[in-house]
């Protein structure tokens, strides 16, 4: 196993606890942690296999994305903060309603 | 050239409109007016110059793929950017009625000029796009998007709503981008046709074809992962559900379509397609009952989304058998056109009730027909399409699953298709027949014309869009992954077996236009033999 | 550039689609405006129909295609079967109007109503031209949807019950008729209507599937038709208005399900190939069970429309049974009485309109001595319940000979029992109302309405509401009387039937 | 089924739909060829033509900057959404407690507002040959608006209505501006001329530098309504608890510190 395989398990381990914070935790801001971390862990995967390159300047590109998937996942906290602040001003609320069908 | 005008036509213009609009508040209707007749000339000239040329491609940043990002534009995107444009202009002709009418502080309202903007922008540079991280931005600005029109209104049940969808978009994305990740480092590069040329079947492929589908159900809203749809669609500002419901899932079931049939080997994949196409049943199933049971017009509208959503998964069963894939795909595209304009119809109509009678619960709307004629008319013909009823083009797109579905031996298919009619029927007529009681008279707000005929004329077009049948499927002809019946007269099996193995014939679909493809290889064929 | 020849069928159907679409951008008040577009669309529809008589007639061909697939198209075709039923529809319509403008007069939502009634008339005349099974679906569907809107009209509780009913009915039947279209699709490929059918080349060990399909065919059709026991709808549908009521069974709906039966018999199936896979005689019991349950279930209404419902119920089913029973004569019997039965039904429908608008009579029990107080009503409702009892010289006759006859001529003996029971049961349901009509003092007290134009004062009641029953029936007798002249109903009929048996 | 049986189910579904998914994931990256160069040689194959010395910044502003482009877009449509949520209210002490603010906390600022705008800029040109760029430069200027707002400078508070909305837009603004140029030029959609794209990279990069950081700072404010906040949020709180129900006291209430960028 070379190194550039451990840290992408490392990112699949990530991937795992964010999902699973997200899923199991009732606070939105925990959700949002979790998926953060999700996201921290895709982004380590993606990295972590662009230094499967021989020499020793990994490619290039998985960066660019991971820069891109960086942004968006920064605008997309952004907003989810902004609207839980606001469901929060509205209900004094921090969870949201079990979904489900509406009867 | 030709490509150049489209790209900014449909993304570049609407791009510089939403900013502008959100820069300075008295030019963003004239912007959108804009946009919208740029849009609809853009969507018609792609769409004839497809169909006589074939598919075009251009390279966004002046570098081909794989190191930049080409754009694609085939019959299926052509047919969706028509229905973007299309949609598009009748809600922005009823959100100008409707942002009149608004109690609201102006400023929270305007907002929904530049975010519509940016929301059509990023649904043509998502149809156009060709390459599968670029899609997942456009994606991710979708859902940006359409979370800021549904929070506009700032009402608890809509925060709530946006909040959820927001949740769990993000996690599609993710799971869509770690599909991409693991595809890029397998084959080195994000296009999608470059990828349908080397596809293999390997374990990490096909994880990442679970992962990014499992992303692309859960925006699109398949049962069970529906869940969040009713609310965010039913409590959205009425435009925006009307875009959500019509243009939003489509653009998620788009990119499905799109990779299952020319990215992945979809013969291979047969469980996936029975597992995907059993969701659509359960899906028209269940959407239809629920929709039945809701006492909010809204909702019953969201839920019959939920309920339409399901025949677009028919397909990935029946594209199973060559001989009826090309009828069962076309008629699931037509399906979505004919969905996004009825749908779009009844919810633009549902909020003008809503907004006429005060209430949106359904028996509120006794009576509303003597003084609501034109809306009335829009959300009865709009839901005539719902149904599948003649002469729409739902109803032509079903008669084309229902045959594909006989042919292929699967009846449940060919009864669901049937029964969801059927359920359809009760839940669009149970609100037509209570709108039509003659007494009590209800007194009703009045509600701007444009907002009445914005909503009528879309309805009008879903009703009539079987007419067009015959240039739409020539249009989704072109470059499809299948070929058309009628050029198929030589028979697919024939091909399948000059080539030897099916599955090279099932790539020799992907990448070559269609028309001429079955002289092309009859007369190779013949040469071979010949020497 | 279309020719002539595409066009005329074409306008035949379009023209009430115009003239509906123009009244619904009139506004309510325009009455006028609205009674030339109505009268113009009838007026100019039976002009056009008798073009495409003459054309017939002289041996050209009326076709238009319009392709909406790659093997898919909207196809007319103006053949003798489509005309027959074309020409009824546009004569009855004509009538209809005339009586359903005097009818309503001021009553609210007319555009509403006036504008459906075209488009309903649109997709009869559909129907009827209907080349192949997919156009045939198109405009019957549609005709499904345009009738909804004019039998909840009066917007009551119970109107809307009665629709709801109706639409239930006739959706899943649609949905049956459709699945069985497309299911023959997939077996016989993309086709036609073609007289003695387009089975030649099935194999014989697809003739199971085809049973199942004609069973359902027969099924999805029968919704419309109201055979015993999908009839359910046609009782409930009588809260409509009067003229919605002669439309939806002597014009439209009820005539575009028997329509329906008699294209797959002899069209689609043909009716010797029907015979060779033994469809014919379940049918022809269907029919049957119909004709004597719909008549008995008649005799026990007290409600006009309802006896009446009832009457239709078992009255259409004859047609059915003309096309079960295989044979020229049966034929000749069945196709005929669609013309019959619409004549005498539409002039017992008008006369019961009358009497309800004019005395407030609803029950058969109101109508004692009414014959005095309206006599040319009356006199209508008797020409036309003799018809259905098929008393010589009325239409009704023509049709019960000819069935009678045919049943003879095959050998299938038992039908004449079914006709001979259903006459009895005719007469026991209509001939006491004839009687107490006539004969008995009045006993009821009947509304007194104001009369509100001046024929009204002279006449019993307006002359728009006198003229259509008084022309219906005479028509019943004339085509009774002179059955066997040319271009009579019943010479048509036999043209039709010689193509389909003659070698 | 109680509340603790059905908590309990769902813990044990999302735990085992995270190891099935951690598994299928593991399983493939082990199966994953070890050495694999991906786009890196097509990129050194055209790194001398992009502009930039730097092949992530060649990427991200030349071979894919369309995708760059809209994730600016991105950035703008979080911002406006925040707006609309939050009606653009903004936080900068005031009064008493402008006063309540630390002196030395004042001359540290002053102290450090060039350098860190030094640094920026530093950040934006040494991207185009070594690891740095725009976002990471507007990073740095965006935190140095939140220093300056929480140090209540008063000018900052003219920065809002037509100027800030210029600002925000600026970067989406200018990529389209030059990708209008090289279409008329005529070349495609931001393909720039070879020996001006260093140029025009650095141009778009300057001035998205500025405009992320705008929008960073906007979005950092669309979450500071703390005080009024915290004193609404918890009256309602209070006001519309159910008895019986147990209301979740959560030290990360959504306060300001769990939000910063």
């Amino acid at each position: 196993m070379t190194q550039p395989i451990l840290y992408a398990l490392a990112g699949a381990v990530m991937i795992g606890i964010g999902l699973f914070g997200a899923m199991s935790c009732a606070h939105v801001l925990r959700k949002m942690i979790g998926l953060n971390i999700m996201g921290a862990g895709t982004f380590l995967v993606l990295i972590s296999l662009a230094r499967r390159t021989p020499g020793p300047v990994p490619d290039p590109v998985p960066h660019a994305m991971v820069l891109t998937g960086i942004v968006v996942a920064v605008s997309a906290t952004a907003l989810a903060l902004a609207l839980l602040r606001r469901y929060y001003r509205e209900t004094g609320r921090t969870q949201l309603e079990p979904a489900g069908d509406q009867a | 050239m030709m490509f150049e005008i489209l790209f900014f036509g449909l993304v570049v213009l609407p791009l510089l409109g939403g900013c502008l609009a959100f820069l300075w508040r008295p030019l963003a209707v004239p912007a959108n007016g804009l946009v919208v007749v740029v849009q609809l000339v853009c969507g018609f000239g792609l769409a004839s110059k497809v169909m006589a040329e074939g598919p075009l491609t251009y390279e966004a940043g002046g570098w081909d793929a794989p190191l930049g990002i080409n754009m694609y534009a085939d019959g299926l995107t052509a047919l969706m950017l028509v229905m973007v444009a299309v949609v598009a202009a009748a809600v922005v002709v009823y959100a100008d009625g409707a942002i009149s009418l608004s109690d609201q502080t102006m400023d929270d309202q305007q907002l929904f000029w530049p975010i519509n903007l940016l929301l059509l922008a990023s649904l043509n540079a998502l149809f156009l796009s060709g390459d599968i991280f670029n899609l997942y931005v456009t994606l991710e600005l979708l859902t940006l998007s359409a979370v800021a029109l549904i929070g506009l209104v700032g009402k608890v049940d809509a925060l709530a709503a946006a909040l959820r969808y927001l949740l769990i978009a993000i996690a599609a994305s993710l799971l869509y981008l770690l599909g991409v990740a693991i595809l890029y480092s397998v084959y080195g590069n994000v296009d999608w046709q470059l990828l349908g040329g080397e596809f293999r079947p390997d374990a990490p492929s096909l994880l990442a074809i679970a992962l990014i589908l499992s992303g692309l159900l859960l925006k699109t809203a398949v049962f069970p992962l529906h869940f969040w749809l009713p609310a965010a669609h039913a409590s959205a500002p009425t435009p925006a559900s009307a875009l959500l419901s019509a243009l939003v899932l489509k653009a998620s079931f788009f990119i499905i379509l799109r990779l299952w049939f020319s990215v992945f080997p979809f013969q291979d994949l047969r469980a996936a397609g029975l597992l995907l196409t059993s969701l659509g049943v359960a899906a028209i199933l269940w959407g239809s009952v629920q929709a039945i049971r809701q006492t909010h017009l809204k909702l019953m509208v969201a839920y019959s989304t939920v309920a339409q959503i399901g025949y677009l998964f028919l397909v990935f069963s029946l594209a199973g058998e060559p001989s009826v894939a090309f009828d069962a795909w076309s008629a699931t595209a037509l399906f979505a056109v004919s969905h996004a304009f009825a749908k779009a119809s009844v919810f633009l109509a549902a909020g003008s009730l809503q907004y006429a009678t005060g209430s949106g619960e359904i028996e509120s709307l006794a009576g509303v027909a003597q003084q609501q004629p034109v809306t009335t008319l829009a959300f009865a013909t709009a839901g005539v399409v719902l149904i599948g009823l003649p002469p729409s083009g739902a109803f032509i797109a079903k008669w084309l699953l229902l045959g594909a579905a006989i042919k292929a031996g699967q009846w449940p298919l060919a009864a669901v298709i049937l029964i969801g009619g059927v359920l359809a029927a009760i839940y669009v007529f149970r609100v037509v027949g209570l709108l039509m009681l003659s007494d009590p008279p209800k007194p009703t707000r009045p509600i701007p014309g444009r907002m009445q005929y914005a909503a009528l004329s879309l309805a009008i077009m879903a009703a009539t869009l079987g007419v067009v049948t015959a240039p739409a499927l020539r249009l989704l002809g072109v470059d499809a992954p299948f070929g058309r019946a009628a050029d198929q007269s030589l028979s697919v099996a024939e091909v399948v077996k000059t080539f030897g193995s099916s599955e090279s014939s099932s790539k020799l679909w992907t990448s070559s236009a269609t028309d001429g493809i079955s002289e092309g290889v009859i007369e190779e064929a013949s040469n071979d033999e010949l020497e | 550039m279309m020719s002539w020849s595409e066009l005329l069928p074409l306008l035949v159907v379009a023209s009430s689609l115009v003239s509906g679409g123009l009244i619904v951008l009139l506004d309510e008040k325009q009455k006028t405006a609205r009674t030339i577009l109505n009268l113009g669309g009838a007026v100019l529809k039976v002009v056009l129909v008798g073009f495409l008589l003459r054309g017939v007639a002289r041996g050209s061909v009326y076709e238009f295609h319009f392709p909406l697939t790659d093997d898919l198209e909207f196809a007319l075709h103006a053949s003798p079967l489509s005309l027959f039923f074309v020409t009824l529809s546009a004569g009855l319509w004509l009538l209809t109007t005339i009586y359903a403008i005097g009818y309503f007069e001021d009553s609210p939502n007319l555009d509403r109503f006036f504008a459906f009634f075209s488009f309903c008339v649109c997709a009869t005349t559909g129907i009827a031209l209907a080349a192949n099974m997919l156009t045939f679906v198109i405009f019957y569907e549609i005709l499904t949807l345009t009738t909804y809107p004019l039998v909840v009209h009066s917007g009551t509780p119970a109107a809307m019950r009665g629709g709801r009913i109706y639409l239930i009915y006739t959706i899943v039947g649609g949905a049956v008729v459709m699945l069985a279209a497309v299911w023959l699709q997939s077996i016989v490929g993309t086709y036609e209507f073609t007289q003695r059918g387009i089975m030649a080349d099935v194999s014989p060990d697809r003739y199971g599937e085809l049973r199942w399909i004609f069973a359902l065919l027969m099924i999805g059709f029968g919704v419309k038709a109201a055979l015993v026991p999908l009839h359910g709808w046609l009782p409930n549908a009588m809260v409509a208005p009067a003229p919605v009521s002669a439309l939806l069974h002597a014009v439209a709906v009820v005539k575009a399900g028997a329509f329906g039966i008699v294209r797959v018999v002899y069209d689609v199936y043909g009716v010797e190939f029907c015979r060779q896979i033994a469809v014919t005689t379940p049918l022809a019991v269907a029919a049957s069970v119909t004709i004597v349950y719909g008549s008995v279930r008649a005799v026990y209404q007290d409600n006009l429309k309802r006896r009446l419902a009832f009457s239709t119920i078992s009255q259409v089913s004859y047609i059915v049974l003309g096309t079960a029973v295989v044979g020229p004569l049966a034929t000749t019997g069945g196709i005929v009485h669609l013309v019959h039965q619409g004549l005498m039904k539409i002039t017992l429908f008008f006369a019961a309109g009358n009497l309800a608008r004019a005395l407030g009579v609803h029950k058969v029990s109101e109508m004692e001595g009414v014959g005095k107080r309206m006599p040319w009503t009356m006199a209508a409702f008797t020409v036309g319940a003799l018809g259905m009892i098929g008393m010589p010289p009325m239409a009704g006759f023509i049709s019960k000979w000819y069935l009678g006859r045919g049943a003879l001529e095959t050998g299938q003996g038992w039908v004449v029992g079914v006709l001979v029971a259903s006459t009895i049961l005719n007469a026991i349901y209509f001939l006491p109302i004839v009687y107490a009509a006539w004969f008995k003092p009045a006993t009821a007290a009947w509304a007194k309405q104001k009369p509100t134009d001046a024929s009204e004062v002279r006449l019993e009641t307006r002359w728009s509401l006198l003229v259509p029953p008084v022309a219906t029936g005479l028509l019943t007798v004339l085509i009774g009387l002179f059955a066997n002249v040319p271009f009579s109903p019943l010479d048509w009929t036999k043209f039709i039937v010689e193509q389909e048996y003659l070698p | 089924m109680g509340e603790a049986t059905f908590r309990f189910c769902s813990v044990v579904v999302f735990a085992t739909i995270v190891v099935l998914i951690v598994g299928a994931l593991g399983a493939a990256i082990l199966t994953l060829p070890t050495e694999a160069s991906g786009l890196k040689t097509v990129v050194d194959g055209s790194l001398d033509r992009s502009g930039a010395k730097n092949p992530v910044t060649a990427v991200l502003l030349n071979f894919r900057g369309y995708d760059t482009m809209l994730e600016l877009v991105v950035m703008l449509l979080a911002v406006i959404g925040a707006r609309a949520l939050t009606r653009g209210e903004t936080y900068t002490p005031t009064g008493a407690e402008a006063d309540d603010i630390d002196p030395l906390l004042h001359g540290f600022v002053r102290l450090i507002t060039p350098v860190m705008i030094v640094v920026a800029g530093y950040l934006l040109w040494v991207g185009g040959h070594a690891p740095g760029g725009a976002f990471q430069a507007a990073a740095v200027l965006a935190g140095l608006g939140v220093l300056l707002q929480l140090s209540g400078f008063p000018w900052f508070r003219h920065l809002y209505g037509f100027a800030e909305r210029s600002l925000l837009i600026s970067g989406v603004v200018a990529f389209l501006a030059v990708g209008i140029g090289t279409m008329i030029g005529p070349r495609s959609f931001l393909q720039y001329p070879p020996a001006l794209a260093k140029t025009l990279i650095l141009l778009i990069e300057a001035v998205a530098t500025v405009s992320i950081a705008a929008i960073l700072l906007t979005l950092y404010n669309s979450g500071v309504l703390r005080f009024l906040e915290f004193t609404r949020g918890e009256m309602i709180e209070q006001k519309e608890r159910p008895e019986g129900v147990r209301v979740e006291k959560d030290p990360a209430e959504p306060g300001a510190e769990a939000s910063a960028p």
